[in-house]
């Protein structure tokens, strides 16, 4: 497989999250874009026997693809052969019973804990600016065995508390914060994706263990509000194939609605990948 | 083989949510259902004006799904904005432009957060006072109304601790009764009035939905007062003949309205697709904060939905998305 | 707005039943889901003998629906006791004669009550000490699976108080956390194993029910352990052109066996009626206590299902009851 | 509509409760025999507009009569054209949420205050005779807003309390008993149909309002183990119309299975009815 020589940044972080989809699992995925589609080229290249859930009840499901602008669920597209149509309820209670492997999702703001927030940026009892709220990534962040989550890599993104926690991370980080305020036992975050970097946890506490080779650590530190752990070894994330973004652009988000809805352009310049435009 | 837990403690309420709920009344509402759902077979059909008139009040609390996206209950929405109701509580889960909407038409100002759109004009509200919003989640919201459709004023549920939506909700924190466990529970939501487009219903309000979906038989059995909008109304001879896809039975029903292409711009999968350029010109209007503008074409100009599909659109657009909504598997049974 | 509770009380558990009842474990169950349950679309498509030999263990706690009567899972019923299975719990709601020919097959000495024929057998049982009924009823039981089904530890109801049963049940009574008023909760159920009859299903546990039932979604999705058998295997294919006819998905499927006439001498709704002289004859048999005859005559000299039909049924008979069967509507949508 | 000239005291029985039957009420009609076929009946002659639930979850059929042996309901036949096919935890939940109107029952044993024994005869916990257990009826007796039990006129099933309460009536007899063991409020038993009389409640106790032609006061209370309160006017039942044993006879029980299972025979004489074989 022949590295891409040029991508856009998200191109580059759903190729990544595209490469930890299993086979066998199940993959709650939150609203569509980078989630939907990054689950979607890693079963069509990585693992066919993973499946997905969508929030309205959509069981492993055939799309007909490309799916209608804006439409990447709730539309007879999306819904297209699955094996069960549900509801919200039926998605939601499967995940309680422990159905649900992994979800992927997006966000405003992570915290050193994994929190997330899509509700309110500021002081929630004072001056704020309001956002969405967390739709059903609650449920996922809080049911789902693992979830990784994508976001971009910027500083404010990455802060040490979240102003609004709209959905679980570890909480305050101590041992068993999760199971004292009512959620299931053994779940949590487990990855974070961004553009330039991959991250896990240690101890409950969010590690840089990979960055893209257009980026140094630094360049990722430099982009965190606070801090988070880095791995002894920071490994150097895989770029994009040529046949990822094919099919990314080819097949899947032919629009370029999602994939081209925000990053710079990353060119290959014969010997190494540079930021670009 | 028993649980190990001491059946004659008292249970500590560990931590309890702030946030003002509907009130949960499950024996008020019992006898609400007793005293106004007719369980007769009489004809329940009228016109979205009749509809929105007798069953839809100020304050009333609304629920409804997905509207402006997926088989939502958009000609009944626009009704209850031409008919300029007042302080309705909007349960705001899986929503998207259309709380913005709602809030721009001076409607509604209070909501009961799972998602929607946090245009410039409900921001204002926040900040002004105008607009208040409880914080849950899609999911919680479904399930308090599904707590709401069983008869039951709470159920637990394993997500939404922890947050700082549970601090500004109706959620609890307490001891599970059997393991002991730290336990969230969340309080029934029986909303005054739900509204519920479906594919077909005949006259008593026997509906059948096809294809997903998010709360709307959950939303039918929790309400007060139930309209249903259908695409298509049949004949009860054709319910009888296949009982298996009742989703609402009729007793939950108190209004049956026609709606043919009822949840334009939106899609109803199998029927027609979305109008892509529709939506994206709501999606702007509330962006750029034009939300009376958008009314003042697509909405008040119309005595009715027909009137505005016919004056709007037109046929050869309907045409159009019918034909564009190619997969009808799974959406004719 | 908010109802008068005062959020930071303890909640009193003011009575208490003293019946045994399954163990609550819904994270330890959440644990067995993650390690068992195959998410994959791996064929489980085997016989009737691998899947019980595979997934009924001496022991269990046993859910299933209607035996005798209604889509029964008799051809698995009837392989548990070929394969002298012991001490299984049963979930006995809305069974009939089927909880007195458990008992007397030596398989099952304990059972939840909803409702059963009390033949001499089981009061025998009861009177001696071999047998143990922990009291329910019909709806109950299936609230029970419907908790364990939701995820969650335990349900509010609202019926079972202040009966006799709910002393010699595991049934609280506890101050209802939002209106302080007195509310029955119900300890979740989530069987080890459970079998359901159903109409289709493809060879990875995608199955469709047609008609009225009593928990079979609830019971498939509660437990540990599931097996499937169903009167006519189809094409995933074919599944993926309707999802909305799947009733239980394949996630939840352990094993799925065919099974045609599978709920023989019951009836399939739209399939085949009841065989009356042969369920006469069962109700005989455990009236008449001699129900170690009748297993003698039905069940074990057969290796299968298949080749007790073949047997002591005969293709006549069977075509005769698929011929009585007139009604077909809503059955095959 | 002219009288019988003769008919079984069951027959009796379900035409009492038949004229009972009211227009746009729903009824959740436990298990089939009897409480069915009185509803069928009454739902012919008198209230068209009235509707039926079955325990699996049938909402108003118009069933293919007559049914097969012992299946009158959860077969084809006795769901024939139904509005909707539910389960058993749809009907549950209907009746939770107030939807049933009216619960038709039977039973072993009914106390003075209208409490239901179909469990154990005899001292739970020592010597005692095993019986079915509730079934649905706890649920019925529950939740529906009304409950009409019907029963034979028996000395041993008219008790002062009953060995066990399978389904909940007044329970001691107090004020809002019942709604302090959670049931909800506004409910409870209303009528006790036996072939020879109806009973109400008063004050939340057994009251005797009305005797069949056949059979005295004198000769009720001899069958009550337990005496009920009497009403200071006891009226005479209508015996049954030949109309109305016609209907039974040819559409309904036509195979005679509930309606000859028991009781003895009344024949009118030709001056008054007479109990005969």
């Amino acid at each position: 497989m022949s590295r891409a020589e040029a991508f856009s940044e998200r191109e580059a972080a759903m190729c990544t999250v595209a490469r930890m989809v299993e086979d066998g699992k199940t993959y709650w995925v939150a609203g569509g874009g980078t989630p939907l589609y990054s689950t979607l080229l890693g079963k069509r290249l990585y693992a066919p026997m993973a499946q997905y859930i969508t929030e309205d009840g959509v069981v492993a499901p055939e799309p007909s693809l490309p799916f209608e602008p804006m439409m990447t669920m709730v539309a007879s597209r999306s819904a297209h052969r699955a094996l069960a149509w549900g509801t919200m309820n039926s998605a939601g209670l499967d995940a309680q019973l422990g159905f649900m492997d992994v979800g992927i999702l997006n966000t405003l703001q992570v915290d050193q804990h994994g929190n997330i927030n899509s509700t309110a940026l500021g002081e929630y009892d004072g001056d704020h600016r309001r956002f969405g709220g967390p739709g059903g990534a609650d449920t996922i962040a809080a049911c789902c065995w693992r979830t990784i989550l994508m976001t971009d890599q910027q500083k404010r993104k990455f802060v040490r508390q979240v102003d609004f926690i709209s959905s679980p991370g570890y909480l305050d980080g101590s041992p068993g914060a999760r199971e004292r305020a009512g959620l299931p036992r053994g779940t949590g975050p487990w990855r974070v994706v961004t553009p330039w970097a991959t991250y896990d946890y240690l101890d409950r506490r969010l590690r840089l263990i990979a960055h893209a080779p257009w980026v140094t650590v630094e360049d990722i530190l430099n982009e965190c509000e606070w801090l988070p752990l880095v791995a002894d070894e920071v490994a150097v994330i895989d770029p994009p194939t040529e046949e990822e973004v094919q099919i990314l652009r080819a097949e899947l988000d032919v629009r370029g609605q999602t994939t081209d809805a925000a990053g710079e352009w990353i060119i290959w310049d014969g010997e190494r990948y540079v930021r670009g435009t | 083989m028993t649980s190990v837990d001491s059946p004659h403690r008292a249970l500590k309420v560990l931590e309890a949510g702030e946030g003002a709920f509907h009130p949960v009344d499950v024996d008020g509402f019992r006898e609400w259902v007793r005293d106004h759902k007719d369980r007769s077979l009489t004809p329940r059909l009228m016109t979205e004006r009749e509809a929105v008139e007798r069953f839809v009040d100020d304050g009333d609390y609304l629920a409804y799904d997905c509207n402006y996206i997926m088989r939502g209950p958009n000609s009944l929405l626009n009704e209850i904005i031409r008919q300029k109701k007042k302080e309705l509580w909007l349960c705001g889960k899986f929503t998207y432009v259309d709380v913005s909407l709602l809030v721009g038409a001076g409607v509604a100002n209070r909501i009961d957060c799972g998602f929607f759109i946090a245009a410039p004009n409900v921001q204002r509200g926040v900040r002004d006072g105008s607009v208040t919003i409880h914080e849950y989640s899609n999911v919680i919201m479904t399930l308090r109304l599904r707590a709401g459709a069983m008869g039951v004023s709470f159920l637990p549920v394993r997500s939404f601790g922890g947050t700082t939506g549970f601090v500004h909700s109706g959620a609890r924190l307490i001891e599970d009764p059997y393991t002991g466990d730290p336990t969230v529970v969340v309080p029934a939501l029986n909303p005054d009035v739900a509204i519920v487009h479906v594919n077909q219903a005949d006259i008593y309000g026997n509906a059948r939905v096809f294809g997903t979906g998010i709360a709307h038989v959950e939303s039918a059995l929790a309400s007060r007062k139930v309209i249903i909008s259908a695409e298509e109304i049949i004949d009860t001879e054709e319910i009888r003949r296949n009982p298996g896809l009742t989703s609402i039975p009729y007793y939950a029903v108190d209004a049956v309205v026609e709606a043919p292409h009822g949840a334009y711009p939106g899609t109803c999968p199998g029927y027609y697709s979305s109008d892509s350029a529709a939506v994206m010109e709501i999606f702007q209007a509330i962006r750029s904060d034009t939300v009376g503008e958008y009314i003042e074409k697509w909405i008040t100009p119309f005595e009715t939905h027909a009137e505005m599909l016919h004056a709007r659109v037109g046929v050869a657009k309907l045409l159009e998305l019918r034909s564009q909504e190619s997969i009808r598997e799974g959406y004719h049974p």
